[in-house]
């Protein structure tokens, strides 16, 4: 219907970094509950892969978006004035873990694995910080040649990290890498063999995901609303909407100097700044 | 009372041909034809299968250029005007099939009317214009068929669909292109006769092709014999009403058959 | 008189109610779609859409030499971006794409041609039983194989195959065979069967007047369908970027995902560069099959 | 006893042209481009054959198509419509997308494919050779090819990108392409057309759009609307794909499902696709056997 | 020599009809027909346009199944074997407009080979099938058109074409619709000639539609006038050579000419 005859509402997304058949519970309660908190209405906007969560956030389409560290950059870059407000008390300290399977012949190890070198290899979504960015960045590092230069037949877009857990589990590569959180879940709840999928390698700590708000809702809801969404959010304690949150150990104030760090690595990647 | 008087718009339309030529790559189809036809004549073409007739009456219709030589039409009448007193019935009936018999006949008076009118009044017809067309077709014998898909009738139902849309044009300039081929013969002396009827009512000029010489010689005024793109033979009807020009000899020689050679 | 006649001859007229109950339950459809909610149409007009449309041609689009050149150098700057992109990356690209395609057309148009005969009902002798029952199920696979969108078939096999490559031209195949097999068939059955008819009544066998006697007078046609679905194949192996192999898509991809919209842009370029070659190689030789003899 | 013939000629020369040839050379041109593609993609037969993990994932496909899901595998959130109720609700909405797609690209693609065909502007006589006239049906055939040069997932990713998420302009993205491609087919299938009839209304006098109207597409109309009615089939495909970018068609389902590795799910979403895509063809069907 | 005698293996092809009714929906094209026709008998079919004589030719070529009664063809050979003895020279020809003459011509054989030797002998026609299709095509006057595109051939040039390819084709059974409507008289004579020399040779039979009833009357042994899809004429040679049934009164009532009626 014609837009003005409703009162605005805020939207809402949320990286689609796992399933989204289970993303979608999770921030329906998320937004019912910042619904009940902020006096507004709140809308869930699924998206279905990490671009279009930047678009949306870009096109003025959503207004408050959970992201990862290079999508949030990347959004943060593209709309002046948009502020991260908070992450999980993890966040400051995420990693990334380089897994293989079981027939692969690549044992754990602490120091980067060389021998990976060749083998057949998936990076999940090409904007995820902790499924291509950070390990792209670490590989470089060490290494000092390009993902294609060092496994040759390389798949530069394997998709979410549940994915790229299970491909790797299957055999259909030899390795991967994906968000340590997703592989600990996983496993956990027992989707995924960890005898099968084998952890090899964890890489150096970065910051990543982030809620950051569209400078827009100061105009739409009054001055200081971004204020008010980062202590509503902040505030949350109660461990259902935690731990649809996917922090089961709350969230904390953050800023967007936190990711001073994975900006400059994503400018000098040539992902933003160009 | 004749309408194709000179006086009217597009009346009298006639014809002067001089050394007209038309060449079609590898094949000249007409040679030479240096021919006058008078405003309100009807006229036969006769000759073999290949001989040019077809060309000759589409060079007249306006839908093809000599390639060589001169083709002037008498009468000061636009380009348009012509076209739209002119009515072509082809040898394949150019119908299109899908369409009922009443909107291919209705196609006949698309000339006279600008797009818009001429295409309502194909498409949603008055009744009167129904009507019209009905009569035409129950003078080709066919007022049956007016509401039937043209694709489905037999040969000689779907040539008279093609005359009917002629006679329903009402043209000044009436060309026919073998018309009762598919016709039996009582069907074909009665189209025919309809035909030379309509010009000689209208004052229009009437140039068909036959097969049969002696429908030629029985009710034209004037049987031109064709044969390799060249007239070998122009008869006029004398004051006794007969083609004295028409004798055997002369068709024997116009059709060309020697038996028993190869 | 004549009125109450052809009032008679009106009421008695071939109608096909089928064919206006289709056209008015489609109408009814599309009507629905943009009034009923699941479209909307409006929204796509707020001054938003035009801000965002604006800033994407001018920032996102822009390659930034060009945006950092000075006037005059701004045609350079652009010509030397596109030349190192295509150059280092897109042309291979472009080529295993257009490979792809053409492979994954001809096995589909092989497959197609096979079908067709069985699947067209009007052909010579297509009234027996038996040929009945062959059309029937000849339609039922090609209704498969076309059924299940190609960017879902890649997604399965690609999961299955060691070969990236062969598991985009198979979806590619498999999908359009089935397409290919319906519109071969089809324009076997329109086409004019008069002359195959009189062969096959002459004696011919069914293949031999479908081949001898239909294929040539559909063979214009048939190459139309060829490079359309040649196009289409290109067109989506430009999309089936998410195989791991190095297609346009694969590039198409990676530069959407690191917000080089420009980036992203040229490879559409180039993709439309090859449906365009491939739409001039139909035109050519169709023209070339048309005129001969 | 014959007939005269005016010539005769050497009947046991030899037969001076190959009476196949530009056809052959076609033929022989296409088979060649094909076996260069496969060499440079270095494709050799032992790709076709699955990789030892592909036979578990095959084994489970396979196993999920006999026995697709009458009922969600796992547990849903309250309020999810009941399993049928969100395949027939995917369903219209597929359809729906696809018709309000069709109501755009047919009228488009028509009028297009009547600018683009040579028979439209041979119809003009006089001016048919003008150059003004051969820019106008150049330029427009260069918009068609250009419309469909991009898929329409490529025109959806763009409008994603450039206007942001919206509905309309997932429809229109598959309308772009479709108008594109019926008015290409369009335009050949208007030139395919008997020359004769619309010659002979204008022969009479009949102007350029009435004998277009009249002459020529009552004649190209019956193979347009079918070929037009086989796009709706093609576009409720591309609408169930467009559900791969998060618009509410039976690929947004299908996309899920396979994620979750729930692929009993994903078998009943496909033969919903397919049961759909069959009605719509046995449908077409009746259609073409009544308009031909 | 009869090469179509009852001995050989397709030879000696004729008809029972009995009580034969084909329905078109909404208009019954043949109705009740019985007839017996004799192998080896010349068969003219006469009447007025859309009486059923193109309808009942599909009907003996296998075309078209009877919607009502029964249809039996004497001799006891097979479908295809009858096939391939069977010419049909359609009333529209039916050429492949876009092949050569040479191939349309040649395509007559097909029946007779394989599928492979049947392509082969259509587009690599050795040099003795090309001298064959030259000589059919000079026995119909059109010798120099062998490699001509059959749609650039005047309309009783291809008509020729079609007739040829039922010559080339050397049938037992020979069913011609309307095979001179494009022709001229003397050209009309010799092709219907032609056919009858053909038949008389092979022993074929042969069923024509024509449309002229003095061609019928002199060239047949059989004439069969049918209107409205019933035969109401059924005349066969005396004694004397003469159609006796003939009569102008018999015509009049088969061609039914009232006029101005619908
Ligand atoms: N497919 C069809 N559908 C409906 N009616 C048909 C069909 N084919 C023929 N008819 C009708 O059947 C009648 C007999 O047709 P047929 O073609 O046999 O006539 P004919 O004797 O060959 O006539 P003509 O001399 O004009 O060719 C005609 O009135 C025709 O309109
Ligand atoms: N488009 C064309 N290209 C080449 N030759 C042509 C073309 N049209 C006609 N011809 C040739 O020109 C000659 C005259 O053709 P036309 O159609 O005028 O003959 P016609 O007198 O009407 O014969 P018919 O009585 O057989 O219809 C024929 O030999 C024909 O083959
Ligand atoms: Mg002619
Ligand atoms: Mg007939
Ligand atoms: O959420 P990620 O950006 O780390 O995938």
């Amino acid at each position: 219907g014609p837009p003005q005859s409703r009162p605005p509402a805020l939207r809402i997304t949320a990286l689609p970094d796992s399933k989204t058949t289970e993303l979608d519970p999770k921030y329906r309660l998320v937004a019912s509950h910042l619904s009940e908190v902020l006096g507004v209405e709140v809308e869930y906007v699924a998206v279905t892969d990490y671009a279009a969560s930047v678009e949306a956030f870009k096109n003025g389409d959503v207004q408050l978006a959970w992201f990862g560290g290079v999508s949030g950059v990347q959004a943060r870059a593209a709309v002046p004035g948009a502020r991260a407000i908070a992450f999980g008390t993890i966040d400051p300290q995420f990693r990334s873990y380089f897994v293989a399977h079981q027939g692969a012949g690549l044992a754990p190890r602490a120091e980067f694995p060389m021998e990976l070198a060749g083998k057949r290899f998936t990076f999940g979504d090409a904007a995820s910080t902790s499924g291509r960015v950070m390990p792209e960045h670490f590989l470089r590092e060490i290494t000092g040649k390009t993902p294609e230069e060092f496994f040759g037949e390389v798949n530069l877009n394997g998709g979410k990290h549940a994915i790229v857990a299970k491909n790797v589990e299957q055999g259909v590569y030899d390795a991967g890498v994906l968000n340590f959180q997703t592989y600990e879940n996983m496993v956990d709840a027992g989707e995924l063999d960890p005898e099968l999928c084998l952890k090899i390698w964890e890489t150096p700590p970065y910051a990543d995901y982030n809620w950051t708000a569209h400078p827009d809702v100061d105009f739409k809801f009054g001055k200081g609303f971004t204020d008010r969404l980062q202590e509503a959010l902040t505030s949350i304690t109660d461990p259902v909407l935690l731990d649809a949150l996917q922090r089961p150990d709350g969230l904390i104030a953050a800023q967007n100097s936190d990711f001073d760090r994975i900006e400059a690595i994503c400018r000098e990647l040539g992902i933003i700044g160009r | 009372m004749t309408i194709c008087s000179r006086k009217s718009p597009a009346g009298g339309i006639g014809f002067e041909l001089e050394e007209v030529t038309v060449a079609f790559p590898g094949k000249a189809a007409l040679e030479d034809v240096s021919l006058t036809l008078e405003p309100g004549s009807t006229v036969a073409l006769i000759g073999p299968s290949g001989a040019g007739k077809t060309t000759l009456l589409r060079l007249l219709a306006g839908a093809l250029e000599p390639t060589g030589g001169a083709l002037r039409d008498m009468g000061g009448v636009t380009r348009a005007q012509r076209a739209a007193a002119t009515g072509f019935i082809h040898q394949d009936h150019a119908l299109v099939p899908v369409l009922r018999v009443l909107q291919n006949v209705l196609a006949g008076r698309l000339g006279r009317y600008g797009a818009l009118r001429g295409l309502r009044s194909v498409y949603f017809p008055s009744r009167a214009d129904v009507e019209a067309v009905h009569a035409a077709l129950l003078r080709v014998g066919i007022g049956e068929l007016l509401y039937r898909r043209t694709d489905r009738l037999s040969g000689g139902e779907q040539q008279r669909v093609a005359i009917a849309r002629a006679l329903f044009q009402e043209p000044c300039l009436l060309l026919c292109d073998e018309p009762v081929a598919s016709l039996d013969p009582a069907r074909s002396r009665d189209v025919i006769q309809l035909l030379i009827d309509l010009a000689e009512e209208r004052g229009a000029t009437l140039v068909t092709s036959v097969h049969d010489e002696r429908l030629a010689g029985r009710y034209f005024d004037r049987v031109i014999g064709l044969r390799e793109g060249r007239i070998v033979l122009d008869s006029s009807r004398s004051e006794s009403g007969q083609h004295e020009a028409l004798t055997p000899a002369a068709l024997e020689d116009l059709y060309g058959i020697v038996r028993g050679d190869s | 008189m004549s009125a109450k006649d052809v009032e008679r001859l009106r009421r008695a007229r071939e109608r096909s109610p089928f064919l206006r109950w289709t056209a008015a339950v489609l109408a009814g459809t599309a009507l629905l779609a943009w009034v009923g909610g699941t479209v909307d149409a409006t929204d796509l007009f707020q001054s938003r859409r035009a801000d965002n449309l604006v800033r994407f041609l001018s920032v996102d689009a822009m390659p930034p030499a060009v945006r950092d050149a000075a006037g005059a150098e701004k045609l350079g700057a652009l010509w030397a971006w596109a030349r190192d992109l295509v150059a280092s990356r897109y042309l291979s690209a472009a080529a295993a794409t257009l490979a792809v395609a053409i492979v994954a057309a001809i096995l589909a148009s092989f497959a197609g041609a096979c079908l067709a005969p069985l699947t067209a009902r009007s052909g010579p002798g297509a009234s027996s039983r038996p040929r009945r029952a062959v059309s029937f199920l000849a339609r039922l696979g090609c209704v498969l194989c076309r059924a299940v969108p190609e960017y879902m078939l890649a997604f399965l096999l690609g999961a299955l195959l060691p070969s990236a490559a062969w598991a985009c031209i198979l979806a590619l195949a498999i999908h359009n065979g089935g397409i290919l097999g319906r519109l071969y068939g089809e324009t076997l059955e329109n086409a004019d069967q008069r002359a195959a008819r009189a062969w096959h009544l002459a004696g011919a066998g069914r293949l031999v007047a479908t081949v001898g006697a239909l294929f040539p007078a559909v063979l214009p046609r048939f190459l139309t369908y060829f490079f359309y679905r040649l196009e289409t194949c290109v067109r989506e192996s430009t999309v089936l970027g998410m195989l791991g192999f190095v297609s346009l898509g694969h590039w198409i991809v990676q530069a959407r995902a690191a917000g080089h919209y420009d980036e992203m842009l040229l490879a559409f370029g180039m993709g439309a560069i090859i449906v365009l070659s491939a739409d001039l190689a139909s035109w050519i030789a169709r023209r070339a099959v048309r005129d001969a003899s | 006893m014959a007939i005269r013939s005016t010539s005769t000629i050497d009947a046991g020369g030899p037969i001076r042209r190959f009476p196949l040839g530009a056809r052959a050379l076609t033929l022989a041109l296409i088979a060649a481009a094909g076996v260069v593609s496969a060499r440079y993609l270095g494709l050799d037969l032992a790709g076709l054959w699955p990789r030892d993990a592909g036979w578990n994932l095959g084994g489970d496909l396979l196993g999920a198509a006999v026995h697709p899901a009458f009922g969600y595998e796992n547990e849903v959130p309250p309020g999810t419509p009941a399993f049928p109720w969100r395949i027939l609700g995917a369903l219209w909405r597929t359809v729906l997308f696809a018709a309000g797609a069709m109501s755009l690209a047919l009228p488009l693609g028509l009028l297009l494919s009547v600018l683009a065909s040579d028979r439209f502007w041979q119809l003009r006589r006089r001016s048919g050779g003008s150059p003004a006239a051969r820019i106008v049906q150049v330029a427009v055939r260069i918009l068609i090819a250009l419309m469909r040069s991009l898929h329409e997932l490529l025109w959806a990713v763009l409008f994603l990108a450039a206007l942001g998420l919206n509905s309309a302009a997932a429809v229109v993205s598959i309308a772009i392409p479709f108008a594109g491609t019926l008015a290409k087919v369009g335009s050949e299938m208007i030139d395919e057309t008997s020359k004769s009839p619309a010659a002979a209304l204008q022969d009479s006098g009949a102007g350029r759009w009435a004998a277009l109207l009249v002459g020529v597409l009552p004649a190209a109309l019956p193979e347009l609307l079918s070929y037009a009615f086989y796009r709706f089939e093609c576009a409720i495909r591309s609408a169930a794909v467009l559900g791969f970018f998060g618009y509410p068609t039976i690929g947004l389902y299908v996309a899920q499902s396979f994620e979750n590795y729930q692929l009993r799910e994903v078998w009943a979403y496909l033969y919903a696709l397919i049961a759909l895509v069959v009605l719509v063809e046995a449908w077409s069907r009746g259609v073409r056997r009544r308009l031909s």
